[in-house]
């Protein structure tokens, strides 16, 4: 863990995340980015959890204080502490993933998350059997809401008659709250969940893995190989690519502050479909979605209304 | 007995303090991380500089403070209150209310109105825990403890609701404006007047508790209910139910004081379970008012030292929780601090 | 030989500062029972919970039938056969009698059925006299029961060899008659018992030996046989009592308490006290009989204006002195220090700041005029021995004149000089003209100290001759 | 609503309540004796992370004999703190606590890595009861649960029989209320309060291998959730007596199913109400329950024996 050869930089990394970084979702994918960060660039990097408002500041200023050159606040919720402290440090660049605010030394980075949602909504509607999907979510964040609303969209677009279900866990670490949320949406029917609920999702996957015929699309990392045999694929952010994006603007000088949106066409957001479930989406549906996916690079997609 | 008495008096803090350091150095070899760099990060980040100290350190403890006074207020009449955290939350949401909807107002107005706010909505939490308490014989150990996840998920519905930000795109409250914010007290830190209305509250209420009628019957309450009403004729109920509320008050306006001073709008996770390492501050200062000052800051750096060992020494999140615990047993086994409360006076009786 | 034959030689134990056994020694003779007597705070206590087991000496030895033991806890001791009767009831409140009678009983797997602990119960009272409802809770249990509790406890354990640490202090005169009965007849089937009491009489009547203490150290050891009360008195003060002058009664005055058809009724609704009507004068000290529950606590507390009746008139004065029986529980908070308890009294009625200076002189005068020994005024009452709290809380309560004392078995537990002192502290606050009421379980100390004398029965309160008989019945209903 | 939805309302009620009423049965033993366990939290984490090697090492058995292990070891750091030291129960509780979280993270990193266990650990399903099973409503609830949920039913009448019907239970109940009378009986109170604390090391133990083998089939950094908190408060809703913890735990099990159902159902209430019902039925519960009750009289007394 302790970084190694210091001696040949002064490219500092800093990295805040709200969880832990075990989750193998949200924050274990931006401690990837951070790590390709230090074996491709060579920074000495920096990695600290903390998930209170009052923390986020003080901990943006102590690395900016230290001299570290790019700052990742992993999350919309990084933004108002970014903007606070970003004008008392002009030499620190700080990022946040999500959010809009930004300046001089500040961006934030969004991702169009509802693109690679849509797609996943559209295999949901067209794989449902009974008509029923559902969306499980950590708590209700704007990207996760966002997100939920796009593959809402998705499904509707398949099948304009099916039923949404959105429950939320209340916390993103309970697998087992997790588990139980996902029983109670196939007790009413649901055959296909879309959970974005980090270390708390892997409770759907089990409740997907102990009843027939249901199927789970994972969220935020590609999570396919966490249960091979219901998952459909996943709503992947390559957390890794859009660090390193970034990182190598900041390096080779390039750098402004502004709202850097990653969607499909930057391939940093992407529907990952379940290489080892190959039968579970029918032909004419991946068809479909490779279509409308052509649209997206093109810059061509209009997202249905959102309801 | 055979054990000479200086043997177990020294002894055995010896020997738990040499296990917590063992643990402490296997820890370290087991996480493969530099042990002189993280207690270096320890000290640097907690007390080693005045930034750390005056930005870190006391931002931290300056709620610690006041939620500590707030639990050690009610355990000293025998109200076992575990809800400063749900006050706390309570009091920050008032106070940023407050805060929004009177912005025009100048600040000498508005910054008291809002710590006024906080107090009343802290009161407001304790109140219906009181009222439990009073009317319906609810041990209150246990409606504190459930009113804090109420809490919780009000604030969670709050800044989605009523009290979201102007664009209703993230879960947070508006930024309180410049004149509706705490000033902070030493140029170039971050120590806020919070600071010193905790430090103003811990001698206040240490006054009060010694010098004057109303505490002499919070502190004979706390220690012998019986004879407080036998002897002393105190309507025990009703002193109790005073001063859950001022004990709520007084965990609102730790919040407010948060909200105000430190993050500047109301945030889901505003709170770090500051009010449950308050009942640890409050128990370690004995219950004492300006020990909780002592405790508050103790905790204060330790959290600041934390931070720092994470971000200067690469020691993981999960490490430093460990090292934090193994600092607060070893202050435990050589301070041999004991708790003064028995939790099993607290018994409810409805009042008829 | 007889019986289990206990010697504790030699022995010291200090609690800090105080040395409260300083060489002494005892040896009781199996199959006898033996008096161990000396004044409050002698050692008394101290030297047979040594012998329990419950402390360990800092020297000497005790032995049991001439093999020293080195007991770690009570365990040692029970197992050994000896059992404690306990002044300060170590009893556990929350539970019935019939679990409090089982507790100890060993054994991982051991059962617990509460009817045969019942019966256990039943059989010891049907045997002892000591009657006791198995499935009341103790802390709902008057102070007199809880005692018997303590002494069927120690039965139950088939002790051979029983330590009784003032058990009639409590105790109605004829209850007490009927435990010595029954402890004599346990001695004669070859139990062995050591009794401290402070009833001299009582003791020279029953014991085959006696021992004295003084300030920790053994001064008499004799055959009861060649003793008389004096020459015990002598030997526990070191000195003779002046008998002090006993204060001229003064007139009888205004009348300063008053109740009319006074009814009380408990938490459960049933009625305690009912159609009480009783005035109390300035300058006159009212006694009050009555066996348990008679409604005689019920009364004490109306006069006192602790307890609001259910119906009917009562008119006292706002400040109005009490001495309740359970004084560590009602009167004292025993981790406060005796400045802090002198506080304490109707604090509801003190305002604005504490004036600690005057209130500490205050703590200091009445330490001193009413010879409380402490180690110093800041120090938690807890640290006071029994008695000394006792006379702590009558100082307290006496203090400033109040207009009317209402007080409960104010001597128990007193050695002979405290009681004296008890009694002459009443007779002079009567001399000033203050309105005193005094329950106590013992006739005798009613019969000498009262002016006037009602009975309470069942419920109701019946004025009586002041004579002994005639009271004797009207508290059993028999006139 | 159908007789399935109640059956399936009824089996999440019984899942959700059976590792809070090992926990709580196991602080109720412990608070009994005078000792209130803060540290629970942490006691479970250690007991879900115990399952988690041990299942991984030995299958599902292993896994909870593991969990109790961790629980018990857990637990008698803490024992040695409170009974040993005698040192605040509350502060040693919440240092526990922290210690029990941070030390499960340190070996989950070092033995998993920083991508960790996913959903490879053995798990034990349902053993469905002939007949029993297939009663409506009930059956599913009562008679087709894992095997930790049937080890419950005579657990709960165990404890009962040892606190009311034993010597030991006895003597164990009076050091909660009155050690000074314990220890004239004879009875060590140390001896009392070690054992009682390594029982609930036990059970706490068990309510993580419950949850992670039996449940979510998986381990994270957070997965105990709180759950220690409402153990305690579970114990007090039962007023400290083993039926009553049972079914406090069963109360609030119903009140948790109800939330999964509320959004599961899509009622249009916001999803906080739901996450926030479990906790408001409690408080209805107890302001219903009117009338004494006690704590054992030295609970949380650090200086019980020190006579
Ligand atoms: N645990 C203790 N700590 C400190 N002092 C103690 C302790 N126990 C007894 N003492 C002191 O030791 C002395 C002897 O006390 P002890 O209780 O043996 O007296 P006693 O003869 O039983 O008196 P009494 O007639 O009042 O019951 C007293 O001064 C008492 O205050
Ligand atoms: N830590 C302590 N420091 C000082 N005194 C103590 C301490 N612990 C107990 N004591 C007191 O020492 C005394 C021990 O003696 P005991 O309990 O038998 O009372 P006593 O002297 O027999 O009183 P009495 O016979 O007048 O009721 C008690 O009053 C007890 O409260
Ligand atoms: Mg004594
Ligand atoms: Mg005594």
């Amino acid at each position: 863990v302790a970084p190694k050869n210091e001696a040949s930089t002064n490219f500092k990394v800093a990295l805040l995340t709200p969880g832990p970084i075990s989750d193998q979702s949200w924050n274990g994918g931006a401690y990837a980015g951070l790590m390709r960060i230090k074996d491709s660039l060579g920074a000495e990097v920096s990695h600290i959890q903390t998930k209170t408002p009052a923390e986020f500041e003080q901990n943006f200023r102590q690395y900016g204080a230290n001299g570290y050159t790019l700052v990742f606040g992993h999350g919309f919720e990084f933004q108002d502490a970014a903007s606070r402290v970003a004008p008392e440090f002009p030499k620190t660049i700080y990022i946040t993933t999500g959010g809009t605010a930004t300046g001089v030394n500040q961006a934030a980075m969004g991702f169009s998350f509802g693109q690679p949602s849509f797609l996943a909504g559209f295999v949901a509607g067209s794989v449902t059997k009974s008509g029923i999907v559902g969306c499980i979510g950590g708590t209700e964040l704007p990207p996760v809401k966002a997100s939920f609303a796009a593959f809402t969209a998705g499904v509707h677009t398949a099948n304009p008659k099916a039923t949404i279900l959105v429950s939320y866990i209340g916390n993103w670490d309970d697998a087992s709250a997790g588990k139980e949320q996902a029983l109670a949406q196939i007790g009413q029917g649901a055959d296909v969940i879309f959970q974005n609920a980090d270390a708390a999702g892997l409770g759907v996957f089990q409740a997907a893995k102990q009843t027939h015929d249901v199927f789970i699309i994972g969220s935020n990392a590609d999570q396919n190989n966490i249960a091979p045999s219901v998952t459909l694929g996943s709503v992947l952010i390559d957390l890794p690519r859009a660090f390193m994006l970034v990182a190598r603007e900041v390096k080779s000088g390039t750098f402004k502050g502004r709202m850097i949106q990653l969607d499909t066409k930057t391939d940093v957001v992407r529907w990952v479909p379940n290489p080892s479930l190959p039968s579970a989406i029918p032909v004419n549906v991946t068809q479909r979605v490779d279509s409308i996916r052509a649209t997206m690079l093109a810059e061509q997609f209009v997202m249905p209304p959102l309801s | 007995m055979t054990t000479p008495r200086w043997l177990t008096r020294v002894g055995v803090p010896a020997a738990v303090t040499v296990v917590v350091i063992t643990t402490l150095l296997l820890v370290v070899l087991l996480g493969g991380f530099d042990l002189s760099r993280a207690l270096r990060a320890l000290w640097s980040g907690s007390i080693g500089s005045s930034y750390a100290f005056f930005s870190e350190t006391l931002v931290r403890a300056s709620p610690l403070i006041l939620l500590g006074l707030s639990v050690a207020l009610a355990f000293r009449a025998g109200i076992f209150n575990i809800g400063a955290e749900g006050q706390l939350l309570a009091g920050a949401t008032a106070a940023v209310a407050v805060g929004l909807g009177f912005s025009q107002l100048p600040s000498a107005l508005l910054v008291p109105a809002e710590l006024l706010a906080a107090g009343i909505g802290g009161a407001f939490f304790a109140f219906i825990a009181a009222v439990l308490k009073r009317r319906f014989g609810v041990l209150e150990v246990i409606s504190t403890l459930m009113l804090n996840f109420v809490a919780r998920y009000a604030v969670s519905y709050l800044v989605r609701g009523p009290l979201q930000e102007p664009s209703h795109a993230y879960p947070q409250s508006g930024a309180l404006p410049p004149a509706a914010r705490l000033p902070t007290i030493i140029s170039g830190q971050q120590t806020h007047l919070g600071l010193l209305i905790a430090l103003i509250f811990a001698g206040a209420l240490w006054w009060y508790l010694r010098s004057t009628a109303v505490g002499f019957r919070v502190r004979v309450i706390g220690a012998g209910p019986i004879a407080a009403a036998s002897s002393g004729r105190i309507d025990v109920p009703q002193v109790i139910f005073g001063v859950f509320l001022v004990s709520g008050a007084i965990a609102g306006l730790a919040g407010g004081i948060q909200a105000t001073g430190v993050t500047y709008a109301l945030y889901e996770d505003i709170s770090p379970g500051l009010g449950y390492s308050a009942i640890a501050v409050a128990l370690l200062a004995r219950l004492h008012p300006l020990a909780v000052v002592i405790a508050a800051l103790f905790f204060g750096a330790l959290e600041a030292g934390a931070a720092a060992m994470q971000r200067d020494a690469s020691v993981p999140a999960v490490f430093v929780a460990v090292v934090e615990a193994l600092v607060i047993l070893g202050v435990l086994a050589i301070g041999r601090v004991r708790t003064q409360i028995a939790v099993g006076r607290l018994t409810a009786e409805p009042a008829e | 030989m007889t019986g289990l034959h206990l010697s504790l030689d030699a022995i010291t134990k200090r609690f800090g500062a105080t040395l409260a056994l300083d060489n002494a020694s005892i040896t009781v003779r199996g199959g006898t029972l033996h008096a161990l007597l000396g004044e409050n705070g002698a050692g008394k206590t101290t030297l047979m919970r040594l012998a329990f087991g419950m402390t360990q000496p800092d020297s000497g030895v005790i032995a049991l039938n001439g093999t020293p033991c080195h007991w770690r806890s009570s365990a040692g001791a029970i197992a050994a056969g000896i059992g404690m009767v306990h002044q300060h009831f170590l009893l556990v409140p929350a539970m019935t009698v019939a679990e409090n009678i089982a507790l100890g009983d060993r054994g991982v797997f051991t059962g617990f059925s509460p009817r045969d602990a019942a019966d256990r119960v039943r059989r010891i009272g049907a045997e002892t006299g000591l009657i006791l409802d198995p499935d009341s809770r103790v802390g709902d249990l008057p102070v007199s029961a809880q005692q018997r509790l303590e002494i069927v406890k120690a039965l139950a354990r088939n002790a051979k060899f029983l330590i009784l640490d003032e058990p009639t202090a409590v105790l109605t005169p004829r209850e007490a008659q009927e435990l010595y009965e029954w402890l004599r007849g346990f001695v004669i089937r070859g139990g062995t018992v050591v009794l401290i009491t402070h009833k001299l009489r009582e003791a020279l009547s029953i014991a085959d030996d006696v021992t004295v203490l003084r300030r920790g150290r053994c001064v008499l050891s004799a055959p009861a046989a060649e003793l008389n009360e004096t020459t015990i008195v002598q030997a526990m003060l070191g000195g003779r009592i002046d008998p002090s002058p006993v204060p001229e009664k003064g007139t009888v005055g205004p009348v300063v308490l008053r109740i009319m058809d006074v009814a009380v009724d408990d938490d459960q609704g049933v009625r305690r006290l009912t159609e009480a009507t009783l005035d109390i004068s300035a300058g006159e000290i009212v006694g009050v009989a009555g066996v348990e529950g008679s409604g005689q606590r019920e009364l004490l507390r109306v006069l006192a204006g602790r307890v609001q009746p259910t119906t009917g008139q009562v008119r006292i004065p706002e400040r109005v002195g009490f001495v309740p029986e359970d004084r560590h529980r009602d009167a004292l908070i025993p981790e406060m220090t005796l400045v802090e308890n002198v506080a304490l009294q109707d604090a509801s009625l003190r305002t604005g700041r504490m004036q600690w200076a005057s209130i500490a002189s205050q703590t200091a005068a009445l330490v001193h005029a009413h010879d409380v020994r402490t180690a110093d005024i800041t120090v938690p009452v807890a640290s006071l021995s029994g008695g000394n709290q006792q006379k702590f809380v009558l100082a307290r309560e006496l203090a400033g004149a109040p207009p009317a004392l209402i007080a409960e078995n104010p001597t128990r537990g007193l050695d002979v000089r405290a009681t004296a002192q008890v009694l002459l502290q009443l007779r002079q606050a009567r001399a000033q003209g203050v309105a005193i009421v005094v329950y106590s379980s013992d006739l005798d100390e009613i019969l000498a100290l009262a002016d006037r004398i009602v009975v309470c029965f069942n419920g109701r309160v019946i004025s009586t001759q002041a004579d002994g008989d005639a009271i004797a019945r009207a508290m059993i209903g028999v006139s | 609503m159908s007789n399935n939805a109640i059956g399936l309302f009824l089996e999440a009620t019984v899942r959700t309540a059976t590792p809070l009423a090992y926990a709580a049965l196991g602080e109720l033993v412990v608070e009994r004796s005078g000792v209130l366990n803060i540290g629970l939290e942490g006691i479970i984490i250690a007991g879900a992370f115990g399952a988690l090697v041990g299942a991984g090492a030995g299958g599902a058995t292993a896994g909870f004999v593991a969990a109790v292990c961790a629980g018990m070891i857990i637990a008698s750091i803490f024992a040695f703190f409170v009974v040993t030291l005698k040192s605040d129960q509350i502060i040693s509780g919440t240092a526990i606590s922290m210690f029990g979280l941070g030390v499960t993270g340190v070996l989950y990193k070092i033995l998993y890595g920083t991508t960790g266990a996913a959903l490879h650990t053995p798990t034990v399903g349902p053993l469905v009861i002939p007949f029993l099973g297939d009663l409506p409503w009930v059956g599913g609830a009562l008679f087709a649960q894992p095997v930790v949920t049937y080890a419950l039913y005579p657990l709960v009448v165990a404890v009962w029989c040892f606190l009311n019907r034993s010597a030991a239970g006895l003597a164990l109940r009076a050091v909660g209320e009155r050690p000074e009378a314990a220890r004239a009986a004879g009875i060590s109170p140390s001896r009392v309060q070690w054992i009682s604390i390594l029982f609930g090391g036990a059970m706490g133990g068990l309510c993580g291998g419950t949850l992670v083998i039996a449940q979510a089939g998986t381990f994270a950094e957070g997965i105990s959730a709180g759950r220690g908190v409402i153990a305690i408060a579970i114990v007090v809703l039962g007023r400290w007596t083993a039926v009553g913890v049972a079914g406090a735990a069963l109360l609030f099990g119903a009140a948790s199913a109800l939330q999964y159902l509320a959004q599961a159902k899509g009622w249009p209430l916001p999803y906080q109400f739901s996450l926030a019902l479990p906790y408001v039925l409690t408080l209805v519960a107890l302001a219903g329950l009117r009338g004494r009750v006690a704590a054992p009289a030295a609970l949380a007394r650090s200086d019980a024996e020190s006579i």
